[in-house]
């Protein structure tokens, strides 16, 4: 083993990840808190054989992976809340086509312009349901730089086997925030490489809807039909028939949330059999939740990495013992709703909210919270 | 029937034909003139070549009647999607083809930058003058006091020449052609296809509706092409006429026309640099 | 595990104190974390940048306890009110801070280093006082690699070593 | 009647819009009855064709093609 030992921001760290990932294919509209990831693709990436592009804006930016995506290239943008909302018709499109790309989003304080250089958490949400329509995608969420280097490998990896985009949710602490990052060897990471369709294989559909269509490139002789209208198994566009849809949007269902058990990731700290109170938080709050429940053989705490799509069942099961749930968020409060959905009336969920000004949400308050 | 074929149609996906159009629509006659380009750059096969298309009557061109590999995007967002294509992969010619408000109006921004760029893509822009698909609303190239259902008192905008404007860009090929004049078409898209191979290549057909500019006016597609032979001229003709002749007529040309690298070989120099 | 902030006014080079201090840090061995909190403009408004270091990984970086903050600037001490009063050592500019602090000291950082002719360095002599606070030795070798590697080495390394001087009457523990 | 040249039409992919007709220099087509298939009108050859092609280019919907006789 021989990592390499890095003083770096988050937003470095996501960017040498996605070197590492195979991403060779960078297009942005410059952006506070994100723009450092940018910087270093537009530095990295011509080094490594890649392509770097400064799009004319988020629209352009985002399209132009869809691009670059079916022409065969590993594509990633990055961007903060005002730049992601103008991301979502593309991100839809790429729901519909089924067009692997990572989509950074630093999260910062809004609504509109807010706060651009402060962090938070208010995007989850639009993450999840930002586009018009049935879609599913994946939303993963590192707690901290050295997260931020080896989850975007694996946002890469669910992107192409899943052939999904993949938000990957990132904020302003993260971002800026500058830590010891080790980076591995190009030997010690596993990459998944989405699959190349042999040869009458529907490009748009198969019969077990968890496992997705293979992808060709483009110029590889196969003739294909990519239209973000309803499509057949073939690509060809019905804009009228009921089943057509119907099958489409479901089985795009189907591939994400039937393959759950490989996209959700968690951490657990505690013992959740023998805890009475429980803290469930994503991101970089979660660390200073975690140094408030040290000691404390009462709390466990569920951090969740992936936050879409949302493992229910587990969190229930996880949760079925406590009587005091603290969900600290820099927000007003969104993974909230999930929790109270799968707790009894009768238990207290709780949100310990801070948004603005960049000021995070310290153990003391958690601690102090859980005091009930 | 016996065995002859359209020409175009070896071109064509024929499983979905007849096309979606509406009958007499120009959008066929485009298309001919791209085939047969084709034809005499005597390239039969489009496997590599990439139709990128935008929302809108002209984008269902290449989505699905084109035998090539074809990206029917966003509205708007044909060109940054075609963009990313050709940064990708190089090797494959990028066509973009779309209408007026696809380009020009929710698109325009693209259209400009990827001009500024020179950009390696050839764009055609059909204008039919209105939003075709939704019937007939306003476009940006809507010639003022047109009557449609978005100006029912007739259009109070000025239209937009966006072949003068990319004219001005640093786009290496701009043209505009009327689609009464199939063989300069043609020849246009012979040039852009097989002769200035990079760069930001625009060709603006002109083609009304037919539906709802051609049928407002009351005529039917074949008299409109007849008086369009007419009413398009060149711009060398067009400047010999006293100016105020001059706005009952349709310029049509080339209205530039240069071989200079495209963004794909500045780009292959800047990294170049980054290797150093 | 310990920590520094610096608190001051934008384009004093709050964020660059603590990019330095953590970069010395690391190439010290530490595990570092380094956040900042500013505004969009480089001028104006208040700035506050700090640095956790530990002999293992850091947990968690959001500390509210400084061991050292060095104020230079009236702004920031106000909005950070509860950061400043919680931490352990509060040094405050003399000149730049007119209000009276609980707990600090006052250290004429910035007429020194104005006499000095190194005032735009303001940032690196608040440095080298920090070190000297927490006791932390052997920094200046490496501190002077970091220093050589960037522009104005010949100003940053003077005030640096000015912040070495700087006596500050109260034990703080001083190295 | 054209001595060299004359006209094919595929029924199935006109639409009957009679550019072809209208386009035709010597007014050898005429748009004719209605096909049953499709319930648009057809053009048929009713004058000597040169072979201009113009009916060829100009359809739409690449219906007509002109072939040399013989």
């Amino acid at each position: 083993m021989c990592m390499k030992r890095m003083l770096i921001s988050g937003n470095e760290a996501v960017a040498y990840g996605a070197i590492d990932a195979g991403c060779r294919f960078y297009a942005g509209y410059p952006i506070t808190p994100s723009s450092e990831i940018m910087h270093m693709m537009a530095k990295l990436l011509p080094e490594h054989g890649g392509v770097f592009i400064q799009a004319e804006d988020e629209l352009a930016a985002i399209n132009m992976l869809i691009g670059a995506s079916w022409a065969g290239l590993k594509a990633m943008t990055a961007t903060s809340g005002p730049g992601f909302s103008l991301m979502q018709e593309g991100i839809g499109y790429a729901v519909m086509t089924e067009t692997p790309l990572v989509v950074v989003d630093v999260m910062r304080a809004g609504p509109a312009t807010g706060q651009a250089t402060k962090a938070a958490q208010g995007d989850l949400m639009q993450a999840r349901w930002g586009r018009h329509g049935d879609q599913y995608l994946v939303v993963l969420a590192p707690e901290s730089p050295q997260e931020a280097y080896d989850l975007i490998i694996e946002a890469f990896n669910i992107s192409e086997s899943l052939r999904t985009p993949v938000v990957f949710l990132s904020d302003e602490f993260i971002g800026h925030g500058r830590e010891v990052v080790f980076r591995k060897d190009p030997e010690e990471i596993q990459l998944v490489e989405r699959r190349r369709p042999s040869d009458h294989e529907p490009l748009f559909g198969s019969d077990d809807p968890r496992i997705p269509p293979p992808m060709p490139r483009l110029g590889d002789g196969y003739y294909v039909l990519v239209t973000g209208s309803t499509h057949n198994e073939y690509g060809y566009r019905d804009v009228h028939s009921f089943e057509t849809h119907y099958r489409l949007v479901k089985r795009l269902k189907e591939k994400i949330w039937g393959n759950i058990d490989k996209i959700f990731k968690y951490e657990v700290v505690g013992d959740p059999e023998g805890a009475e109170k429980a803290v469930v938080c994503f991101g970089s709050t979660c660390r200073s939740a975690k140094e408030a429940i040290e000691g404390m053989d009462d709390v466990v705490l569920i951090r969740l990495i992936t936050l879409w799509p949302l493992n229910y069942d587990l969190l229930r099961k996880l949760l079925s013992n406590v009587s005091l749930i603290l969900v600290p968020e820099l927000s007003l409060g969104q993974l909230i709703y999930d929790v109270q959905q799968v707790v009894d009336s009768d238990v207290k969920v709780i949100g310990v909210n801070k948004v603005g000004g960049g000021v995070p949400i310290y153990p003391s308050e958690i601690k102090e919270a859980l005091k009930g | 029937m016996s065995g002859h074929e359209h020409p175009s149609l070896k071109y064509m996906r024929k499983e979905v034909l007849p096309t979606a159009f509406c009958p007499g629509c120009f959008n066929g006659i485009v298309m001919n003139a791209l085939f047969q380009a084709f034809e005499e750059l005597e390239i039969l096969d489009l496997k590599k070549y990439v139709f990128v298309s935008g929302i809108g009557c002209s984008s269902w061109i290449p989505s699905p009647y084109i035998k090539a590999d074809s990206l029917h995007t966003l509205h708007g967002r044909a060109i940054p999607v075609a963009t990313g294509v050709k940064l990708a992969n190089p090797d494959l010619e990028v066509i973009v083809i779309g209408g007026d408000g696809d380009l020009a109006s929710i698109g325009g921004n693209h259209l400009l930058h990827a001009a500024r760029r020179n950009m390696d893509l050839v764009v055609i822009m059909i204008n039919n003058l209105v939003y075709g698909m939704t019937r007939g609303q306003a476009a940006p190239t809507t010639p003022k006091g047109m009557i449609t259902p978005t100006t029912p008192y007739g259009n109070p905008e000025e239209p937009m020449d966006v072949a003068r404007l990319l004219a001005s860009t640093n786009a290496n090929y701009v043209a505009k052609w009327c689609i009464s004049q199939y063989m300069f078409l043609k020849n246009s898209f012979k040039k852009v296809l097989g002769e200035i191979k990079r760069g930001f290549r625009f060709i603006e057909v002109y083609a009304p509706c037919t539906t709802f500019v051609i049928r407002r006016e009351n005529k039917t597609p074949g008299q409109k092409l007849k008086e369009l032979m007419n009413t398009c001229i060149g711009l060398e003709k067009l400047e010999k006429m006293p100016r105020e002749e001059r706005t009952k007529y349709i310029p049509t040309g080339v209205f530039k026309e240069n071989d200079k690298p495209g963004f794909i070989d500045n780009y292959r120099q800047y990294v170049s640099i980054s290797k150093r | 595990m310990f920590s520094i902030a610096y608190l001051g006014r934008g384009g004093q080079g709050i964020v660059f104190a603590a990019t330095i201090t953590a970069e010395a840090l690391y190439e010290k061995g530490y595990y570092v974390a380094q956040l900042q909190n500013y505004g969009a403009s480089v001028r104006g408004g208040s700035v506050l940048g700090y640095v956790v270091a530990d002999n293992k990984p850091i947990k968690n970086p959001f500390v509210e306890v400084f061991d050292v903050m060095i104020a230079l600037h009236e702004e920031g001490l106000k909005r950070w009110k509860c950061l400043v009063e919680k931490s352990k050592k509060i040094i405050v500019d003399e000149k730049l801070v007119k209000s009276e602090v609980s707990g600090a000291i006052k250290v004429p950082l910035s007429s020194i280093a104005e006499e000095e002719g190194v005032y735009q360095a303001l940032n690196l002599v608040a440095v080298r006082l920090a070190f000297k606070v927490l006791g932390i030795t052997g920094i200046d070798e490496v501190m002077d690699k970091l220093l050589k590697n960037r522009k104005n080495y010949d100003l940053n390394k003077k005030a640096y070593m000015i912040g070495k001087e700087i006596v500050i009457f109260r034990d703080f523990g001083t190295e | 009647m054209s001595k060299v040249f004359t006209v094919e039409v595929n029924g199935l992919l006109c639409k009957g819009c009679g550019i072809c007709s209208e386009i035709c220099p010597r007014g050898a087509l005429v748009m004719d009855g209605v096909n049953s298939e499709t319930g648009y009108p057809n053009p048929k050859i009713v004058g000597e064709c040169v072979g201009c092609k113009l009916c060829m280019w100009f359809c739409p919907d690449q219906a007509i093609v002109v072939i040399k006789k013989g």
